[in-house]
């Protein structure tokens, strides 16, 4: 994947228990192929105030509001898990395109294998601006962070836009080396006893199995519109979601909230049944049925 | 389709049906609500007074019928908001979460300090209807502050045993070295303790020196409260699923971060200091 | 609500039930408080072919290809409705902004009491192109059916968008009545069994709950941005999540998807559990919890 | 969260266990599906073979085992891409749909035309079961279009009577008229039937002479299957899911459609023509 071996194409989401080292380590030894840091920035963030994620019909909707102790504070785990042989991603956004490269230079000579460019979180955009909306930004932000990363750059994109397709092609000509589809959508949950939004950043990103099919749907289109690997994410919760995933064009996977039922065995139980389904259907590797879904 | 809203992670919204003024400033909070009162001892609920943050909060009574309760000590901004609400006014409630207490052996001691009591007492409960004879430590700073004594005392009559800090009602002193010294004069097979973390770290450090096993319910700062978010970390675990109790084979492996730190909102260390 | 009085703020939403006067009767009898019709084009359509619908986790998953029998073929079916007495909100697209205006004229021509612009439906975009992507070509759309119009003008909006605000704007500016938020999420379901998509027309339209906390959303966002009215529409399965979107800002609701497990009298068991919730807490009429969620 | 997976609405992808040839050019598909084995005697589902468009079709056998069938007659496209599957291919399937046969009264009168025998086989074994004699007309063009006889026969014995327009086989006439002079030698209670409508209206029209209640099982153009579309409306009702199966006071509702018109696929009325 973009250059990267890993063991299984399966992953946490990023955000997903990935704020510390011992956390990320035990996801490792769930199964997962390689492992994805929560978002880091420059600076602290404590995050939004608590309710911070409600669960909803078919998933759950959350505005954690990035908390990190920002990249600096987090070079110390990441250099703890290279040295236990765990493969990190990590995660990170700024606040401005300077603040990209300066995040992406600290964390990439930390050593981690791969840095995903978060562009697209929907519950910090009042205070930042959601960057992935644009294609142009999109591609300003890739460029500048591909100037200073010294391992493969992943730019994962929001489903809350027009167009995917057109900022998928923003980063691929920004240099980018993958796409990881999708973050959450942006949603919100009201109740009618209290008559007030229940999460107190008023809006949240949906995530869990009601995202899945505008998520499939996204790697889909993008999988049409650029020639780089796509990272598939959002509402998967078996192996037959994730093969769902490849077949549509997906090279790998990330897994986030299907976490609350399955913990952390959650990665290896995927893992297997992607390999099992190979096996059955006579195929050799993950990379042979990627977008094979198009074909029909 | 399923009726999400019955679902623990869901928002739920319920009336409080009382409130009464505990120990000290404390209050315990009434409510019905079915869920719940199918929880089991050491679990807790994330309760929301609309008008501040979400927390954490141990069911400190289990009613069959539906009625349950949580012990809020005002420390800070949103249990100040709960300790000031009244029979009527509505709260947020998700839950409850987490593993709880598992009952082991024959002969328990409980050692309970400040709220922590909240959570024990449940325990006690279940383990005195199982006809197991708890004996359970009550500690606080002082008399005043020691919570649920008549409640305490009249389901375990003298094997409530309680301690202050300056003296002011029984023993003299912390709660672990009372622990040690009750250690001395009976053999207890399982030690229960949920208070400040300095006591329970305290009380593992003496059990373990008599080899005693233990589950201590801890505390770490509780976001999401479904396994999600990572906020709640302790080594490899996540306080919010994976605990809040605790037991001593798992204590023993986050021992480097057990009565010493813990991470603030942000994830950064910060050192454990009650 | 834009000017018409209704006995109660629901309505089936379109394309659901909607192709003929005896099933829009009984619709009507199962307790809505008026009904709107399958979306009309100028020439008949017959749709995509099977499968059309598939559920998945927390909703459904359709691209019907908005069949109809064209609406001069329908007046005599809105005359009928008009008869009977039941209110008749005519949904309809075009092809072109020539297409939108001649169709509002026929079915205004009919005797409806609203019109409702679909500029939206995400099945048939690469025949025709979405419209409702696009705010220059909204307000076109929408000056164009105000011109001819007889009746009030609700325009329906796709929440597949970066900005649903701009568009709601765009809808303003060009005269609309009212705002139908929101239609389906573009969406895929994949099996992995056949290895396809299991749509023939690959993508289609998330509805349902899952679709619920975007929709809710829009609906919020909307009512922060236009001074006209708003229907809601998307997920609502229950009096509860009708009254949520009524506190988000809605002045009515559209129910869809929910009709499936419902059948006909799920319009009048939402009305009258708004009903009741309007007297138990304190409240006379609808319009007195319109919105009433911002305030908090 | 729930499976949807498990859910009728969903596809399911199954394997057809065997495909055998039946009268004419007709086959039945075999295959084993949970959710198909619970179904009842008139419900449908909608099957799908990928390489063209999925089709309704009546449940013609129900095994307890899990083991089910559909019999297909090739009209045009989608039907003859299933005739054309064997063994071991992939369908996609949904349902099942509708609301089936309700058995009543002691003297039933079934009233097969073509592939309207697929469902009536069900419900005829369901009657048997209950200790039911019913009688079974089943009806053809000629001989060799007679579906499942076979079956039936072991199943009903001498109360298995065939007709075919041509007189190839049993009673020479229209399966209405053959009905009729049924009707005036023994006295039925209740008429099921399935087949071409303009027989059904046919059997209708003697049934409503004779004052017999009457359970019809209708067909108009399936798309969604599950009432949401409208595609399939027969008057005020959805022959998808408040169907397929009417009864005689529907039947009086919508007198102006049945047997007389349907909606083609864009919802035009066209006329009712087999
Ligand atoms: C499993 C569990 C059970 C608990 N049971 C009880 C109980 O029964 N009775 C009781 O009085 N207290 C209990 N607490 C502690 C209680 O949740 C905190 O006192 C409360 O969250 C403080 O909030 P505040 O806004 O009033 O204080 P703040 O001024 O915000 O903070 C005071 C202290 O509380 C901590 N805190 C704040 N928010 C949280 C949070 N979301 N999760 C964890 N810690 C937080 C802060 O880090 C700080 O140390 C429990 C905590 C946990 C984790
Ligand atoms: C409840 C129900 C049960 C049925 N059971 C059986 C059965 O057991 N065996 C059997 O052989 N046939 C059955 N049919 C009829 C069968 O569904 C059609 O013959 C089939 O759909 C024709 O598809 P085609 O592509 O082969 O034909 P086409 O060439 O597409 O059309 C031939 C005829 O079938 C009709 N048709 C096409 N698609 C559909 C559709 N989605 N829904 C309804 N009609 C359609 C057309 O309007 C036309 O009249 C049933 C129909 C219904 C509604
Ligand atoms: C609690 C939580 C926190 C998240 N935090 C981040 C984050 O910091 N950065 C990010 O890019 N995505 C974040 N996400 C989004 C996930 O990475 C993922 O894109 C989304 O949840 C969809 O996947 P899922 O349905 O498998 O959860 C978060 C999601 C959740 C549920
Ligand atoms: C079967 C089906 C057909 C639909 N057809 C139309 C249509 O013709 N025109 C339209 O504007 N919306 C159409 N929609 C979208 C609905 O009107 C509605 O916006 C959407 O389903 C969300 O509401 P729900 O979740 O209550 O179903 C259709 C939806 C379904 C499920
Ligand atoms: S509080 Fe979020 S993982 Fe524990
Ligand atoms: S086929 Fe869609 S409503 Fe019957």
């Amino acid at each position: 994947m973009a250059g990267l071996e890993l063991r299984n194409p399966t992953m946490n989401a990023a955000g997903v228990l990935g704020i510390s080292a011992p956390l990320l380590k035990r996801i490792y030894e769930g199964g997962a192929g390689a492992v994805v840091t929560k978002s880091l920035g420059g600076p602290q963030r404590m995050g939004h105030s608590n309710p911070t994620l409600v669960s909803v019909e078919g998933g759950a909707l959350n505005a954690m509001g990035l908390p990190n102790p920002g990249a600096e504070y987090f070079v110390e785990m990441i250099r703890e898990l290279k040295g236990d042989g765990v493969p990190v991603v990590a995660s990170f956004f700024g606040g401005s395109i300077e603040e990209f490269r300066d995040v992406a230079l600290v964390l990439s000579e930390a050593g981690v294998d791969a840095l995903e460019v978060n562009v697209s979180c929907p519950n910090v955009a009042e205070e930042m601006g959601m960057l992935g909306a644009d294609p142009m930004n999109t591609e300003k932000v890739t460029e500048a962070v591909k100037e200073v990363a010294k391992s493969p750059v992943i730019v994962k994109l929001s489903p809350n836009v027009t167009d995917i397709c057109e900022i998928a092609r923003a980063a691929e000509r920004g240099g980018a080396d993958a796409i990881t589809a999708v973050n959450t959508l942006k949603g919100l949950a009201v109740d009618a006893d209290l008559r007030r939004p229940i999460l107190t950043n008023v809006t949240g990103g949906l995530s869990g199995p009601a995202l899945k099919p505008v998520a499939l749907r996204c790697v889909w289109e993008i999988y049409e519109a650029v020639e780089i690997p796509i990272i598939g994410c959002g509402g998967i919760s078996n192996w037959r979601d994730a093969v769902e995933y490849l077949l549509s064009g997906a090279t790998a996977v990330e897994i986030g909230t299907a976490a609350m039922d399955g913990g952390f065995d959650i990665y290896g139980k995927i893992a297997e049944g992607i390999r099992e389904y190979l096996v059955e259907n006579g195929f050799k590797e993950v990379k042979d049925i990627v977008g094979l879904a198009h074909g029909g | 389709m399923s009726d999400w809203r019955t679902e623990a992670e869901a928002m739920r919204v319920v009336r409080l049906t009382k409130v009464k003024e505990e120990a000290g400033d404390m209050r315990s909070l009434h409510f019905a609500d079915e869920r719940c009162s199918e929880g089991v001892p050491g679990q807790y609920v994330m309760i929301w007074n609309p008008a501040a943050e979400e927390v954490p909060m141990s069911l400190a009574s289990i009613g069959e019928d539906g009625n349950v309760s949580v012990v809020v000590r005002p420390v800070g901004e949103s249990t100040e908001a709960l300790c000031g609400m009244s029979a009527g006014d509505k709260i947020g409630l998700r839950g409850p979460f987490g593993n709880g207490y598992v009952v082991q052996g024959s002969s328990p001691l409980l050692v309970a300090g400040g709220t922590g009591a909240a959570s024990l007492r449940p325990l006690a409960e279940e383990m005195v209807a199982e006809g197991l004879k708890p004996t359970f430590i009550l500690g606080a700073r002082s008399k005043d502050q020691l919570l649920m004594t008549e409640s305490l005392v009249s389901l375990l009559g003298e094997n409530l045993l309680t301690t202050t800090d300056d003296g002011s009602h029984g023993y003299r002193g912390y709660a672990s070295t009372y622990a040690d010294q009750l250690m001395k004069e009976k053999k207890y097979d399982m030690i229960y303790t949920c208070g400040p973390e300095i006591m329970m770290a305290a009380v593992f450090q003496v059990a373990e020196e008599r080899g005693i096993p233990m589950q201590a319910s801890l505390d770490r700062y509780i976001k999401c409260a479904v396994g999600l978010c990572g906020s709640c970390g302790l080594g490899p675990y996540r306080v919010c699923k994976d605990g809040p109790v605790f037991s001593s084979e798992q204590l023993r492996e986050v021992r480097n971060e057990f009565g010493k730190s813990r991470m603030d909102p942000s994830g950064r260390a910060i050192k454990v200091d009650h």
